[in-house]
């Protein structure tokens, strides 16, 4: 069985497997067991409500309850840009006309933003390539939506995503080389590292503060911008279906879009359903498509879990969880527990609609 | 005899002989120059009423145009300007080059960002303007007339003009037409090829350029390669008058046209060469053609002429020319006239 | 009875009159014959479609059929900034942030945009003293989202609204004293009166490019930015219930907000249900409260109206309309209309959705 | 006697009282010299090494700090620095004010809208800072003598220093401490008030102006009308330091300091007056104390002094000097001083 439970110290040597296999595209996730580990007790602190509300930062790891390992990870940082300054660039558009001329242009610009500031941010989604498959991957990733609901109160009203941008198989960037390159001395790997680091202020230091007309770049460059990494498409469609929506900001070094989304309009919010559990020794076949499961969580702040069930568990007010469940969840009968369907349009949600 | 004058309506039609072809080396070169019938027109009589003194409708600062006449042939082979106030009271645009330094102490960066600022800052200098020439003439004795006339005419009448005196001088075009500076930034925001942004700018309202240029400043770092070289280059055609005018004192500063990134060349009106060097002289014949080569010029507003004559000095203060200048000027013995060695 | 149609040729005078008495307050509606005739004919072109799509201004008139005089106005413009260039300020912030000094500092910042641009706007509006309250207004307003549901092809997604800004009993705005007027050798309603009359050339000449720090100006002009007007506190109640939002846009004068919608998100598109027209001579009173209302429109592109009718005429597939009625919405028997609650929570919407 | 010396690391503490006790008027003068021990033996350090001509940590560029002695009593009266290269390695930031021209055709409206340009166009400019003196010697030869004095350590050294020198004069300030144009700018984006910030930008990195410092041009318009009207003006206590600095032929430019607004003077270096007319002598003694009183100096590197003397000057190129000056400069008769008109 597969659990989503808050990230813990023991995870640190799986953590570091995942994050060097997942090589350059991970900026929030660097390869550096050092600050993998400050991570790990940053999100200690947080879930122990050790820090202050603002700073926190909420790890989940994907558990194989077989295997005792973490093979995935999601986090949520509750708020962006108060550590350290947030950049973004805002894609805005700059007109010009001469009624006396008779010329009319539309000039896209990019401005640099900080106005992500205080928004919390979804992030750090890693699963390892054995666990792709199956809703492996939505679980690890909608889990958060199910917590940004259930303790709402500590985050923004909004949340966002950045996308990785578009960058080669040289971890190449078109917006990098037209853009950034111009201006930091550095490579885009180093760039994107350092800035993952949290090492921000060559950011302010170099970064050019005045806005940047877009027919001045490339056509490669401005192909990019708002654009995910091919990689990264499936993630943003995810995220689509849920209710993000592009916001207009990219990323300041490969032109990756921002998706936001209010969270009260998350789909997988608006479907969220509560019940009690009922622990039942009745046979289930835990093991049907993911359009026909749901995830149930266990409404805990400190100790927060979710794993996935067959939507045919579901009653009017209850569901029912085999006691090896109920044990991942740390649950027993009688617990409240709040499930929402773990694809679009799965099979249980279209029940409840009609 | 060449002969500095002030330009007439009569001379309209042969202006725009010279002005005229579009695509013409000559008419690259002169961009404040209209080339249209109507706009010159109003342009001389806009000259005429500034010789005159007087007070034109809409408060247009005072323009100035003069032509140069072959006196033999009554042609005109060139044109030069000047208006009191750059811009005509309205802004006058130039890009500044300032460089920024992006700088990080922690990574031990350091590294210079040149930008380019939008600036007015000169505004209402006077400014040297509309000169244009036949292209036989160039690099030679009625090239430097023409152009140092006008040095003389401010001489002759510095109360009409600022402390300041700038000249823009044209930027690189490729044999092609095009302008690389332009096809890199100005095209993009104004939608339209150089030569169409640079005539209207000779001609029209300035608002266009408020309501078209891009409001920000441009990092220069993100202009085409062709185009950064172009930074403040002058065009090869413009090498001989570029010269002529830093030995007149003018130097390049931090400023470049906005259109083709030519350099602005500046200089303090009082110590300009010719204005220094230059004398007032009272008039007296020459029996014979001796002495040096000098610019003589004479007369007020519309009266103004000037031309080149052998001169000789006396001690007296008294300048001995040929009678046949005399006449050339509109001036006889015991006149005032202004001299200036070559 | 009082329908909505399109603004014609005949209401000159009864808009000069209304425009009159409105004072200072509306731009878009000067009191000025000439600009309210050209109004019309663009108005006249557009529901004719001899107009582009984009420059299109759709103006309806609130008739009394009784005197038939125009006693009130509203209109949709469908493409702002094409003829002339549309700003506004954009209400950012801006990080400041050293780590080595454990500084970390936001300032509220103006940026000049044109982002509005290519999006449609509703505008105009304007009700006769005499016809204020039992829901004209509502109607003046709301016809409008009928007509941009029903033909959305014609107008963007995405909807605004530029609320007016405060300013005192005098006209004077203290943005304006702060900021605008340090730019603008003018006083504030020679400036919105200017630019109202689609004269914007000199905005663009006279206008600050670079971005306007807030700290810099004085409490009272920062306390006005994003807020509305007292006469407009009640439009922007109904647009907010309509599910407009603040979309960080602010006016260049008087820094009043910009509002806005997604077309499909807008309350009384959502609640708009499709019927068929029962022309009946059963006698209805007509006059019931405007919350026991339903609005109902003849769906027609160029002559479009709509009026009000009790929710009670409201069956499951047809609506029963008096003769009057239907005279008024110049529809018969089978014809197809369209109804939408004339207010939030109305009888009718809560009958349909429970 | 007076004399100028390069600061020692013995005279740490008596530094440290002159620039000392926070809100003193001496201290408010002085930014760039810091009030912490540890830090002020660093500079002198740095200056130490830089004096030895060697490279120093980080590769920062030299910065000189010399001290004005008491030689009778020993004690230290003052203090002036020199740094090689304005920022020393990063960037020098400044307001450059600039105006635009706000204009539109159609209403016939025309106004100036200044702007304040972040600007690191000085940066590697020579700058004198560091200039502290004890309150009872303002408007003395002493103050003369220790301001001057650099200028003749860069005579003596001119391969160490840029073509261009700097020096930002202190700002309006007001009784109460306040600074308008702090007040105004700054404050809102470095959330501290004035006298932290101008300490921290002579101690730390200047890295925290890059991070706090607005990134936009500041409209002067939007500035309070204190600010406004403190732009490019001095403290009234500099004014007889801005005055001296004058007659060294520095001007105010179009740069503000970003803190204060306080001008910031500029000239060639070349140009200095007590640079042009120092001169190169060869030491000889001298009977009795006649002629004028001058500036002399001697030295290279770590052994730089500077005093005033009486100086008799001979036909030969010989100077006499009293011997008791002999000593002060550490040299003897026959070697090489340098010598300027007071």
């Amino acid at each position: 069985m597969l659990v989503i439970r808050p990230l813990q110290d023991t995870d640190l040597d799986d953590l570091y497997a995942m994050a060097q296999k997942a090589g350059k595209g991970l900026t929030t996730l660097p390869a550096d067991r050092d600050l993998l580990q400050r991570k790990i007790n940053l999100a200690r602190e947080t879930f122990n409500q050790r820090c202050a509300p603002e700073a926190g930062l909420y790890l989940f790891a994907l558990e194989d309850t077989v295997t005792k390992k973490a093979v995935g990870i999601s986090g949520i940082q509750a708020r962006v840009g108060l550590d350290e300054v947030f950049y973004n660039y805002r894609l805005s558009v700059t007109v010009n006309a001469s009624k006396e001329l008779g010329v009319h242009v539309r000039t896209p610009t990019l401005h640099l933003s900080n106005d992500m500031t205080d928004t919390s941010e979804i992030c750090s989604l890693l699963l390892s390539d054995e666990y792709q498959g199956g809703g492996n991957g939505l679980l690890l990733s909608r889990c958060r939506f199910m917590y940004l609901d259930e303790f709402h109160k500590h985050f923004s009203e909004k949340v966002f995503a950045e996308m990785r941008g578009v960058s080669d198989e040289q971890g190449l960037s078109p917006l990098w080389d037209a853009l950034g390159s111009k201006f930091f001395d550095m490579e885009f790997t180093e760039a994107d590292m350092l800035s993952g680091l949290g090492n921000k202020a060559f950011i302010a230091e170099l970064m050019p503060k005045y806005p940047i007309y877009l027919p001045m770049l490339p056509d490669s460059a401005r192909a990019v911008i708002g654009r995910v990494h091919g990689n990264t498409a499936p993630a943003l469609k995810m995220l689509q279906a849920e209710g993000f929506n592009f916001n207009g900001m990219v990323d300041i070094f490969d032109g990756g879009p921002v998706v936001e989304a209010f969270v009260n309009t998350i789909r997988t919010v608006r479907d969220s359903r509560n019940r009690h559990a009922m622990v039942t020794r009745n046979a289930v076949n835990l093991d049907v498509p993911a359009a026909e499961r749901v995830m149930v969580s266990n409404r805990s702040f400190r100790n927060f879990r979710v794993t996935t069930v067959p939507a045919s568990c579901v009653g009017t007010d209850t569901i029912s969880l085999s006691p090896a469940v109920a044990e991942a969840l740390q649950i027993e009968s009688g617990d409240p527990v709040r499930l929402a369907p773990l694809k679009d349009r799965g099979k249980w949600k279209a029940q409840r609609q009609r | 005899m060449w002969l500095v004058r002030p330009a007439l309506l009569d001379d309209v039609n042969q202006i725009l002989e010279i002005a005229g072809a579009a695509g013409s080396e000559t008419a690259r070169l002169s961009s404040t120059l209209p080339r249209q019938h109507e706009a010159l027109a109003e342009k001389i009589e806009h000259s005429l009423a500034s010789l005159a003194g007087k007070a034109t409708a809409g408060g247009q600062p005072p323009r100035f145009l003069f032509v140069l006449e072959d006196t033999v042939t009554g042609r005109i082979h060139g044109t030069a300007g000047i208006d009191a106030r750059a811009g005509n009271g309205q802004p006058f645009y130039n890009y500044r080059r300032d460089a920024l330094i992006h700088a990080s102490h922690e990574l031990g960066i350091s590294s210079r960002v040149d930008v380019l600022y939008p600036s007015h800052a000169l505004t209402d200098h006077t400014l040297l303007c509309s000169f244009s020439i036949t292209p036989e003439l160039r690099n030679t004795e009625a090239f430097e007339l023409l152009s140092r006339a006008r040095i003389l005419f401010i001489a002759g009448h510095r109360d009409w003009f600022a402390q300041h005196i700038t000249v823009e001088i044209q930027g690189v075009q490729l044999a092609d037409g095009g302008v690389p500076f332009w096809d890199s930034l100005g095209r993009h925001f104004f939608n339209m090829d150089f030569e169409t942004a640079d005539q209207h700018s000779g001609v029209l309202s300035r608002t266009f350029i408020a309501e078209l240029m891009p409001p920000n400043p441009i990092y220069v770092t993100l202009l085409s390669e062709a185009a950064q070289a172009a930074l403040g280059q002058p065009h090869e055609l413009t090498v001989p008058n570029l010269e002529l005018l830093q030995r007149e004192g003018f130097q390049a500063g931090c400023y470049l046209d906005i259109f083709d990134a030519g350099p602005v060349l500046e200089a303090r009106t009082d110590a300009l060469h010719t204005l220094v060097t230059s004398r007032s002289k009272t008039l007296h014949g020459a029996s014979e053609e001796g002495g040096d080569t000098c610019l003589i010029s004479a007369g007020e507003g519309a009266g103004f002429r000037c031309t080149l004559a052998p001169v000789a000095d006396t001690l007296e203060g008294t300048l001995k020319v040929p009678v046949s200048i005399w006449e050339l000027l509109d001036k006889t013995a015991g006149d005032e006239v202004r001299v200036a060695p070559c």
